[in-house]
């Protein structure tokens, strides 16, 4: 059987090409394709140890891919550091909340929005309140996460949930075209998670999306497409009606909750 | 919502409005300082070397208290810049500025390769490079004896005069001239590490302190900056190592030693990490310590080992920390509703 | 004849033996702790001192053997109750300032207690004396020293990799709290643990001492040294350790016959270029 | 058998427990609801003596637990399987579990591997090497070996596959059975509602709502009021 | 009459890495301050300096004792940098400073007027030594050194290669080794394989202590003759001890047991006022203390250029016997000693660890000293 090296439509802004990420000989992610679509919230869900987070960790440049190539719009990324990742238009969220845990929750958002600015980060010259953008992002950044009232609180003493929403709006603050979340709602509350759903919604008209995610309510009604993985290999591609009725998702991922 | 206080583990960390109002008041007291202490002090020439050794504690600090890197290595910079600034004027006859110069450059260049080299490794793997750096910077110094007058030293290093071609502006053959230009070039270059502490480069750098992963993830090259912290750090403290070596006229071998890394790391932690003028503090408290302690009691390092340890168990901001703190709580009781948010 | 290179080597092999001893201290209690000892050295120092009075007490080295590493012990666990137990959550820079502080204390009240000039301490008796190789001699005790580290090296291991103690140890060095959750009490093994590394680096101080004697101010090179080891190996390693103390043994022995002023210079670049070649020394973990 | 008066609890200055009271019974399986920083987690590690608790009681069958060190606690039975899992990573799973073996508890090792064949595949991998749900299952198993007379688990569904979810919840349901004590904090209401004998739900360090299974599945404005699952 | 007071400053490493040295040094001075108050009738201001055993912070006190104090008269310092740069601040100002130090440079390449040296420079130490020991084994035909790697080591060197040379013996081999190192294993098994009938150790201060001490460990004081050039005496005799001295030849600056009337009294008055016996650094420090105040009382000199030629050629009894400041380089021309450590049982008391094998004078002649003033 051949492959044809797909022609990377117009419509694709990010594109994997039977990436591969080993741990020794054990293979995390086996020969993945993907393709996520401009403005489209593309969710990749499968068994704990199926590989994504891996699959996440090779896309954000935390972990070099054993083989295998990444391109966003045409470009090849795969060697692509991290934090240079994020100047193109790729940003991230992490499973464990990682933050800056001593400063406040507005200036970790100053910070995210801060970032993009490449060189001009470097300014060591300017006072901080001469760079208004930054701080208005911030400040936008907070009202529409719902954390105005908790600004100068140090990150760190936020509740468990608040840190993951935090987590969220950190990663939108560059203004990314691709948002990178995984699992956002792991450890909220089943109140905050309707307001999170929502958010990713909202997120999803400005941004293309790659989600992880366990929890399939948000899955099925927010996702356009759904990757299904199982053992670091693609086991489905759909549409979450398509997928839900899946007998091998069902069987391998969704048991009862189907 | 009810207001919760974690314990500070450093005085950078988190500025409150509190601590902006201090930051300002603590430039004018620098000043203040900087007038009292030959004022104070028995002689300039020990001003001079608080001075000095504060200049290359604050340059330490830019590393430590604002980006989180232990680095043993700042014995490099400080003798490399004082063997340089003695050899460019003894060889070269470069005058003050010329001489000052050439060792903030290659203190530059130098911190430049060493932190290039040591930024690929990360905590205590990273302590152990830059002391292993130390130890080959103190052999290469004490192999090239021809130029570093090896374990005897490099003898007679001029002080020279400010001149513009061959009249001489100022001449800083006096304790107190000297002391003077030190004072200026302090004045300076802390004015200036303020300001970078205060912009967009220096909040990154509490960033990649608090979480370098994150940070990177942001989108920021976290080596850069880190580079370019050790660069502005190596600078400021060859300068110091220069001065020191004018100071003196005369450039011992211990200024590269591991030694040296260590008296200036302690100067920076006890003065309070992430405070600049905390080191201003250390530096005053260390060199003073010794000077009245080792006339009393030849034994008085083992005072020094208690301090230490009282500091970080006490008062782990250091004394700066201490300090203000206290005045925090003053300034608390006098205009409660303003000093609580 | 033997050739001289050979019998560098041979030197060298003995010599890495008492390089493991002097580190394996230090490794452990980074390694299971996460606690940087910059004390270390000053607790050889201690060693070497208990072994000269209690040899110029007794006569009997033998007896300075046990009791010495046991006060040393002792003492360790004296100051991890009162000191240490409490910064072991700091970051390294305070665990450094701290016992630096704790190594001056060390290092002054030696000088009031024994001086400031070093003591000799005699080869015990029984280990007088040379094995002759060719035109070549090595010392009774040297290979006494050998066998000992060997033996102590094998009693570590099986303590800490065949034994529940050790399990848990090295679960503390990951999380307290959750070694506590499961019913284990882990300020008392942080105790043990850390008196057990210390007293490591005084038994390290009392063999040591009838080759080099006491010296109020040999603590730092002892460090230094210890350190290179350690970092070589990988920190915390223990199987480091004992390769790197081998390593650096043959290295510093053979250089001694090439190019013995770069000797100490050679130890610390081979300790950046195996820091920047393998991040976690030869055999650390990430 | 587990019983919490009136306790407050404090991380440094601020006031988290605002007098939670509450009691496990013997075999009972009790659920604590509540929003995000409503306490939940809190209200466990003041039981294992993580927090400081200076007014209250909290006892185990009888005996007082307060002001004993965590390690103390545990020892009398209280397990607790904690937020983030606390999974060992340098040690393998076969040393993470050995190192929790308690002589005589109920449960030993050959029955661990029985429920969970996953960590007897994975017996020598390292804990940093396991998924999310694997590391979830040594989590539960680890804490039975203890010597459990009531279990602990804080939101042991989180980041879990529904089909391990499934997994979890046929566990919680085999615990039960076994006649253990268990006080679960859970946000997965599916998995509460199947498993639960008894709901408490938490609000702003307060007991705002208590009620057997069947009271809370019959009056859904319970739900609605704390839980707002109609947002 | 009203003669104003004297003020006296001593360089002294009190606390730091060579207190053990400046605590024996300062029980020097102390004890020769306290003698003239009484004999010189006058009023002696003695000041401490400690270097902390840091050459920068030496230096800075005493240059505030210069400008604060408006200090000439200084005498000390053990490091051979403390001492050059020392002495390049006095002059600065034309005053004295006598040092103990080992550098040669202190009278050789650097020497200025107002830096004098008590101490027998690694010419005298290395032909004082080597020469009578020849004398003594007249069969030891090779010789093999060890050499710390710096411009103290390599000027013993240099002295010993000449030498060799002169008496047509044969150089077997020389290991250097670099400052810092304690571990002579390796150095010795070289050693060893050269088979050298004399083993000669030019390292000093804990060095030669842990190179003897491991020498005796590997049995080679049963193969060969040990010789350390530069040993400190009695202080080093003590850290190592009646066992590993027995037999080892050293070279010395100051022996106690000298008989001098100026050492007896020094010994008898140390016995008296710290129950001790005196060492090299007491002696010298003691020395060159008592020597410049009474120059300075003698001389009426006020001033540090009036003081200095008052001491230029000046002739005194003193701990080696008669020792004369040589006026073109400012050295003392005094004995250096070699000593052969005895068995314990042979003893006479504590500190007698051995005998003076011979003492003699060599110095580079003025004409050839680099120093001309
Ligand atoms: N550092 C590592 N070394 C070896 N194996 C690893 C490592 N990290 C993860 N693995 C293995 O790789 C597989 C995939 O892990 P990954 O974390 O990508 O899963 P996941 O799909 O994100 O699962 P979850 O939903 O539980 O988070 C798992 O079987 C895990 O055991
Ligand atoms: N270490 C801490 N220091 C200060 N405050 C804390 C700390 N940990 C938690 N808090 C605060 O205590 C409150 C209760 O937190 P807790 O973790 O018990 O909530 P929870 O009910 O478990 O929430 P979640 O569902 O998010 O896990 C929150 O407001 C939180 O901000
Ligand atoms: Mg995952
Ligand atoms: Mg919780």
């Amino acid at each position: 059987m051949t492959t044809q090296t797909s022609r990377p439509g117009a419509d694709t802004l990010l594109e994997t090409r039977d990436l591969v990420l080993a741990y020794g000989a054990f293979h995390a992610v086996d020969g993945v394709n993907l393709r996520i679509g401009k403005g489209k919230i593309h969710t990749v869900i499968g068994p704990n140890g199926a590989g994504k987070t891996s699959l996440f960790h090779c896309l954000t440049g935390e972990r070099r891919p054993s083989a295998g190539k990444i391109l966003l719009e045409g470009r090849d990324i795969t060697r692509e550091p991290a934090h240079g990742r994020v100047g193109l238009g790729m940003s991230r969220s992490f499973q464990v909340t990682s933050l800056f845990q001593e400063l406040s929750v507005h200036e970790n958002l100053r910070l995210a929005a801060q970032g993009v600015d490449g060189w001009r980060a470097l300014n060591f010259w300017q006072r901080l309140n001469k760079r208004r953008e930054h701080l208005a992002r911030a400040d936008e950044i907070l009202e529409r996460i719902g954390l105005s009232g908790r600004a100068g609180v140090a990150a760190g003493e936020l509740s468990h949930g608040q840190q993951r929403i935090l987590e969220v709006g950190m990663a939108i603050c560059p203004r990314p075209r691709l948002l990178l979340l995984d699992e956002p709602t792991s450890g909220m509350g089943i109140d905050d998670i309707p307001s999170m759903t929502t958010l990713i919604g909202e997120l999803g008209r400005d941004h293309s999306i790659l989600l992880i995610e366990h929890n399939m309510s948000i899955v099925m009604s927010i996702s356009d497409t759904i990757t299904v993985m199982n053992r670091g290999q693609v086991l489905v591609e759909g549409d979450p009606h398509s997928v839900r009725n899946d007998a091998r998702v069902r069987d391998a991922y969704l048991g009862e909750a189907a | 919502m009810m207001t919760k206080t974690l314990e500070p583990t450093s005085t950078a960390a988190r500025p409150s409005r509190f601590k902006g109002r201090l930051g300002a008041g603590t430039t004018l007291a620098m000043l203040a300082v900087m007038v009292l202490l030959p004022v104070v002090l028995p002689s300039a020439t020990l001003a001079t070397e608080i001075l000095i050794f504060a200049m290359a504690a604050l340059a330490c600090n830019l590393l430590l208290g604002f980006t989180g890197l232990l680095s043993f290595g700042q014995a490099i910079f400080f003798g490399a810049g004082a063997y340089i600034s003695a050899l460019a004027m003894i060889h070269l006859n470069a005058g003050l500025v010329g001489a000052l110069l050439i060792a903030v450059v290659v203190g530059a260049v130098l911190a430049l390769g060493v932190g290039m080299l040591c930024i690929r490794r990360k905590g205590i793997y990273f302590v152990m490079l830059t002391l292993a750096l130390t130890q080959m910077a103190y052999f290469l110094a004490y192999t090239l004896s021809d130029w570093t007058g090896g374990d005897n030293g490099l003898l007679d290093v001029p002080r020279p005069p400010l001149a513009v071609g061959d009249t001489t502006l100022i001449s800083f053959d006096s304790p107190l001239a000297f002391y003077a230009l030190v004072a200026v070039l302090f004045a300076v270059i802390y004015v200036v590490a303020r300001r970078i502490t205060d912009s967009p480069f220096g909040s990154t750098l509490l960033a990649i302190r608090e979480n370098e992963q994150r940070a990177s993830a942001l989108g920021y090259d976290t080596r850069l900056f880190k580079v370019m912290v050790f660069v502005l750090s190596g600078g400021i403290t060859a300068l110091a190592g220069a001065l020191y070596g004018m100071l003196l006229n005369f450039v011992p071998l211990s200024n590269i030693e591991l030694l040296m890394s260590e008296q200036i790391l302690i100067m920076t932690i006890i003065g309070g990490t992430g405070s600049l003028f905390g080191s201003l503090l250390g530096a005053g408290a260390i060199v003073l310590l010794g000077d009245l302690l080792s006339s009393i009691w030849p034994r008085w390092m083992l005072l020094l080992g208690v301090a230490l340890i009282a500091v970080v168990i006490f008062m782990r901001g250091g004394l700066w920390g201490g300090l203000s703190s206290l005045l925090e709580r003053r300034s608390k009781r006098t205009d409660g509703k303003e000093g609580d948010q | 004849m033997l050739n001289v290179y050979l019998f560098q080597v041979l030197n060298g092999l003995g010599l890495g033996m008492i390089y493991f001893l002097i580190s394996v201290g230090l490794t452990l209690i980074f390694g299971l702790l996460n606690f940087v000892n910059f004390a270390h050295g000053a607790f050889f120092l201690v060693g070497s001192y208990l072994c000269y009075t209690l040899v110029s007490l007794t006569g009997n080295f033998w007896l300075a053997l046990v009791a010495g590493p046991l006060l040393v012990a002792l003492l360790a666990w004296a100051l991890e109750r009162s000191l240490i137990q409490r910064i072991y959550h700091l970051p390294h820079t305070f665990q450094i300032l701290v016992t630096l502080g704790i190594a001056l204390i060390i290092q002054e009240l030696s000088i009031m207690i024994w001086g400031p000039v070093g003591k000799s301490i005699p080869t015990p008796e029984a280990l007088q004396g040379v094995v002759r190789i060719g035109n070549f001699a090595y010392p009774y005790y040297r290979l006494f020293l050998i066998g000992f580290s060997a033996l102590v090296a094998v009693v570590l291991w099986l303590l800490l990799e065949r034994t529940r103690f050790g399990a848990l140890v090295r679960a503390g060095s990951e999380s307290t709290e959750m070694v506590s959750l499961l019913g284990s009490n882990i300020f008392r093994l942080f105790s043990v643990t850390f008196a057990l590394g210390v007293g490591l680096a005084g038994l390290a101080g009392v063999l040591s001492a009838p080759l080099r004697g006491a010296h109020p101010f040999i603590g730092p090179e002892v460090l230094g040294l210890a350190f290179v080891v350690v970092v070589i190996g990988g920190m915390g390693s223990f199987s480091g350790a004992l390769v790197a103390g081998l390593i650096v043994g043959v290295v510093q022995s053979l250089m001694t016959s090439l190019w013995p002023q770069g000797a100490s210079l050679m130890i610390y670049a081979a300790m950046a270029v195996v820091i920047l070649l393998r991040p976690h020394g030869l055999f650390g973990r990430a | 058998m587990l019983e919490l008066t009136d306790i407050h609890s404090y991380y440094g200055k601020s006031h988290v427990l605002e007098g939670v009271s509450l009691t496990v019974g013997e075999g009972e399986l009790v659920t604590l609801l509540g929003r995000n920083g409503a306490g939940k987690t809190t209200t466990l590690k003041s039981i294992m003596g993580l927090v400081d608790t200076p007014t209250g009681s909290i006892s185990l069958r009888g005996t007082p637990l307060l002001g004993q060190a965590p390690f103390q606690i545990a020892r009398q039975g209280v397990a607790l399987v904690p937020e983030h899992r606390g999974i060992f990573s340098i040690l393998s799973v076969e040393e993470n579990l050995q190192i929790a073996v308690r002589r005589g508890s109920r449960w030993q090792m050959e029955d661990i591997f029985r429920w969970f064949p996953r960590l007897e595949e994975r017996r020598r991998n390292r804990g940093n090497a396991l998924s999310g749900g694997e590391q979830q299952m040594l989590a539960i198993a680890r804490a039975l070996l203890n010597d459990p007379q009531i279990l602990l688990l804080d939101e042991p569904t989180e980041g879990l596959a529904p089909v391990i979810v499934d997994e979890i919840v046929k566990i919680l349901k085999a615990i039960r059975g076994e006649g253990l004590s268990v006080l679960l904090v859970e946000q997965n209401l599916r998995v509460c509602e199947e498993v639960a004998d008894r709901h408490y739900i938490l609000e702003q360090g307060q007991i705002v709502y208590t009620g057997s299974a069947d009271d809370f599945r019959d009056d859904p404005a319970v739900r609605d009021r704390y839980l707002a699952l109609s947002a | 009459q009203d003669q104003e007071p004297l003020t006296f400053y001593g360089v002294k490493s009190l606390s730091g890495a060579f207190a053990s040295y400046g605590k024996y040094a300062e029980m020097g001075s102390r004890l020769a301050v306290e003698e003239a108050r009484t004999s010189l009738g006058r009023d002696i201001d003695y000041v401490s300096l400690d270097t902390e055993g840091n050459a920068g912070r030496a230096i800075r006190k005493v240059q505030e004792a210069i400008n604060q104090d408006g200090a000439r008269l200084f005498n000390g310092a053990t490091l051979s940098s403390t001492a050059l740069a020392v002495g390049k601040e006095v002059a600065g100002v034309e005053g004295v400073f006598m040092t103990p130090a080992g550098a040669d440079e202190l009278t050789g390449t650097e020497c200025n007027a107002s830096t004098f040296r008590w101490s027998v420079p690694t010419y005298g130490a290395i032909r004082e030594t080597l020469v009578p020991l020849m004398e003594a084994l007249p069969e030891a035909k090779r010789f093999y050194t060890i050499t710390p790697e710096y411009v103290f080591g390599e000027a013993l060197l240099d002295n010993a290669k000449a030498v060799f040379e002169e008496a047509g013996v044969e150089h077997v081999g020389n290991s250097y080794h670099s400052l810092q190192e304690q571990e002579f294993s390796g150095y010795l098994t070289n050693a060893m394989a050269a088979s050298p009938d004399v083993l000669v150790l030019l390292n000093f201060g804990a060095q030669s202590s842990n190179a003897l001490r491991q020498a005796r460990n590997f049995g080679l004081n049963d193969q060969m003759d040990i010789l350390m050039v530069w040993s400190a005496g009695l202080d080093q005799f003590e850290e190592l001890g009646a066992a590993n001295v027995e037999g080892i030849y050293f070279g010395a600056q100051y022996w106690h047991e000298v008989d001098t009337p100026f050492n007896n009294e020094l010994v008898a008055a140390v016995r008296d006022a710290y129950d001790i016996t005196p060492t090299y650094p007491l002696a010298a420090d003691y020395t060159m203390t008592r020597v410049m105040l009474e120059v300075a009382d003698q001389s009426g000199a006020s001033t540090g250029p009036a003081l200095i030629e008052a001491l230029e050629g000046y002739t005194y009894q003193g701990p080696t016997g008669e020792e004369t400041i040589r006026a073109s380089d400012h050295q003392v021309i005094k004995d250096y000693y070699l000593l052969q450590g005895k068995a314990q049982d042979e003893m006479d008391d504590d500190d007698d660890y051995a005998d003076v094998i011979s003492a003699g004078q060599s110095f580079v002649a003025p004409e050839d000293s680099p120093c001309q003033l």
